[in-house]
């Protein structure tokens, strides 16, 4: 291992260690993650005034902006430990990569449904071929695709070192396919009306945002947390602190 | 032999896991330039396993490899090393001649040969156009193992090389590997039946299940 | 003892493979024959309207070579994995990607080329103005071995897995999504009259940039995917 | 309440969205849940049938 990863964080990579930091961290993040996520809901559901143009429509922006944002910044982090996993050979990050994938496709599922409930009013159509819908459509299917080859592979870590590597092939082909989304709306001339304009928004509606954009970062933490857990269980179940855990339960 | 020269192939302390379980090892050997070695051991000891690792197409697990007294480098002695699996790498809709040719061509040639020598040699005269998907198993292991006499390498890694042939057959692969020994080369063979071979007394590695 | 030059040892894949097409050429014929039903199936979808057929000829045709392509994708690798031949492959002493490279034109040859070859007649049965041809078949001639070479890295990376066309097609929509609209971009813009070189010149640049990571990509996926 | 409830007409919209957002997300944090209990069954009925398996043994030698 290069000599410049600090102790701590060489120890951190150890299984047993993650697991326990993760069971400790993991209840502190939900409750932080309810508690934000309730106030940004009353900030945006009650305290925000309704939209001078859109109404009170436009609240569906509270959970379909962050829920966006989570889309591509876990693609981010998935893309970043699938390299660690892939240069460094550390079983820790393969596991944080692959339980990100699960988490991110449900944020983007999310950003998807909502997006098209929005345009229900605003285009009078479930789906459009909108430059964003598309992009998140697509995001969606690059999460598929890693989940999907992680899940064909026999030998778990296999799977988890070759959908590694797609992910990052993907996270070369999301800008591309933004670019190239952005270029063929304006071909057709699409629909251009966007859900997030800033000229619209005011102060009043950008905090409740802000505060479930984090909301959503603590929730994303809590899941993977739980999420690495259950999988170092599977992955480590020959080793003796995995042993030792399932002992545990059975005493209680 | 002289002390001084260092070995073709050495491992220290070789091990491979899966899914964290040892596979085998740790293994320790030394394979000298003329010298043949025996893989023994039970089904699932690893012998399979092992000549995977050695040819380079899995990652060594715990341990190191030397390659002529240095640390092994795959892109330095990927020329000297022929595999023969389980699965014989020839290509049923073409010829042994054409696949010979392949192989000629991927690896290159020893000096004076050529795949209608090497298919004489391994007996199969009067085959050389034949598809290879036309021929018993045993035709196919021989014309597998036309290719190594057809490709200069020094180290031979020929996994469970006396499967499906004849008694003819048996002795032919004895018959190459004591040519190859004889002419300086190695040859790490795996096998879970009895070997008689006349060139020496063979090194013996146990895997242990 | 002599060391194969790495001109020959391109030239045996290269030879290989397209030898191993050669002697089995209904294969060939498959995408073809495919790409020929999916065209005939359009007009009794839409109906025999030559203005209707027109508009979406260029697109139809598209999408119908990429659908064929996607159909002969699967088998890339797959008898070389079954027979051992990959390994062999793998463990000669030439650089894999270049011997990648081999392949993946070989396969183009024998799957992409004869679509290439045919695509003007299918084009013409969704009356598909002439004068738009030669655009569609530059636009072709760049999106297919864009194709080939993006969809051999993901043939790489299932090569460990049990059978995976589904899976396939998965991992392929989000990589094509741009060689898709942009090759179509450049047909809608010709049909209308409008310049059409920019897209094509995106592709072009997109192809290089392909030609020259996708085989070192394939190279390093297969490696995965064989680690086991 | 009714009227925050109706949200100016909106509610159609507004309120399955949020649902939306709700759901998926407890059945996000709920899976690991159930995969972790899923786990630890498997691995006490294989440490279960390790240490009948020793059980045996040992018995087999003091019987011999």
């Amino acid at each position: 291992m290069s000599s410049w990863i600090p102790l701590w964080l060489h120890k951190l990579g150890s299984p047993p260690t993650f697991y326990r930091f993760a069971g400790k961290l993991r209840p502190w993040m939900l409750a932080l993650a309810i508690v934000l996520g309730l106030v940004a809901l009353y900030g945006g559901l009650v305290l925000a005034p309704p939209d001078y143009q859109q109404g009170d429509d436009y609240r569906i922006i509270f959970v379909h902006v962050p829920s966006a944002w989570m889309g591509l910044f876990i693609y981010g982090v998935m893309a970043v430990s699938a390299f660690i996993a892939l240069v460094w050979r550390i079983k820790l990050a393969e596991v944080v990569a692959m339980e990100s994938a699960p988490i991110g496709a449900a944020f983007t599922l999310i950003t998807l449904i909502t997006g098209s409930l929005w345009g229900v009013r605003m285009w009078g159509t479930w789906w459009t071929w909108d430059a964003r819908l598309t992009s998140e459509l697509v995001l969606l299917f690059l999460y598929l695709g890693v989940i999907g080859l992680y899940h064909a592979f026999e030998d778990r870590r296999q799977g988890a070192r070759a959908a590694a590597f797609l992910a990052l092939i993907g996270i070369i082909n999301v800008p591309i396919v933004h670019f190239s989304v952005n270029w063929w709306n304006t071909l057709h001339q699409g629909a251009t009306i966007r859900l997030f304009g800033p000229s619209t928004m005011s102060g009043s509606m950008i905090w409740p945002l802000l505060t479930m954009m984090v909301a959503t970062k603590c929730y994303y933490v809590f899941s993977l947390c739980s999420r690495v857990r259950a999988d170092l269980l599977a992955l480590e179940s020959g080793k003796d602190w995995v042993r030792q855990i399932a002992a545990g339960e059975t005493a209680r | 032999m002289t002390v001084a020269t260092p070995p073709l192939l050495a491992a220290s302390a070789l091990s491979f896991y899966r899914q964290d379980e040892p596979v085998f090892g740790p293994l320790q050997f030394e394979l000298h330039p003329g010298q043949l070695a025996l893989v023994e051991g039970d089904n699932g000891s690893g012998k399979t396993t092992l000549l995977r690792v050695l040819a380079g197409l899995l990652h060594v697990g715990e341990g190191e490899l030397f390659w002529r007294g240095e640390p092994l480098r795959r892109d330095h002695c990927a020329a000297e090393i022929v595999f023969l699996g389980h699965q014989l790498g020839l290509k049923g809709d073409l010829s042994p001649r054409e696949n010979l040719h392949i192989a000629a061509g991927l690896h290159g040639a020893r000096d004076g040969m050529d795949p209608a020598r090497a298919l004489l040699d391994v007996g199969l005269a009067g085959y050389e156009d034949e598809p290879v998907r036309r021929l018993s198993a045993g035709q196919k292991k021989r014309a597998a193992l036309a290719r190594l006499l057809m490709i200069p390498a020094a180290l031979w890694l020929l996994d469970e090389p006396y499967a499906n042939l004849d008694r003819h057959g048996i002795a032919l692969v004895n018959r190459l590997l004591e040519g190859h020994v004889a002419a300086g080369g190695a040859a790490l063979v795996t096998s879970h039946g009895a070997v008689s071979f006349h060139g020496g007394e063979p090194q013996r590695i146990r895997m242990h299940a | 003892m002599n060391q194969a030059p790495l001109g020959r040892a391109c030239a045996a894949v290269l030879r290989r493979d397209l030898t191993l097409a050669w002697r089995r050429r209904g294969d060939i014929a498959m995408p073809v024959l495919y790409a020929l039903i999916v065209t005939t199936l359009f007009p009794f979808a839409l109906g025999p309207e030559n203005a209707l057929l027109q508009r979406i000829a260029g697109g139809a045709v598209l999408v119908t070579v990429l659908l064929a392509m996607l159909l002969a994708l699967d088998g890339m690798f797959r008898s070389d994995i079954e027979d051992g031949s990959l390994e062999q492959l793998v463990l000669a002493p030439q650089p894999l990607a270049l011997m990648l490279g081999m392949k993946i034109l070989a396969h183009w040859l024998t799957t992409a080329l004869p679509l290439i070859v045919i695509a003007p007649m299918l084009a013409s049965m969704l009356q598909l103005p002439a004068a738009v041809m030669p655009v569609m078949l530059l636009a072709l001639a760049l999106a297919t071995p864009m194709l080939s070479l993006l969809g051999a890295v993901l043939v790489a990376l299932t090569a460990g897995t049990r059978r995976s066309g589904m899976l396939l097609a998965l991992m392929l929509l989000p990589l094509c999504v741009p060689v898709v609209i942009f090759a179509a971009g450049a047909l809608a813009a010709a049909q209308q009259g409008l310049p059409w070189i920019a897209p094509i010149a995106w592709l072009g640049a997109a192809l290089a940039l392909a030609l020259v990571l996708a085989p070192l990509a394939c190279a390093a996926a297969l490696r995965i995917a064989l680690d086991a | 309440m009714t009227q925050f409830l109706a949200m100016g007409g909106y509610a159609v919209y507004v309120w399955p969205a949020y649902a939306i957002f709700l759901v998926v997300l407890l059945a996000d944090a709920l899976a690991p849940v159930l995969r972790r209990r899923r786990v630890l069954r498997e691995l006490r009925g294989r440490l279960a049938r390790q240490a009948a398996r020793q059980q045996r043994h040992a018995d087999t030698a003091t019987d011999a």
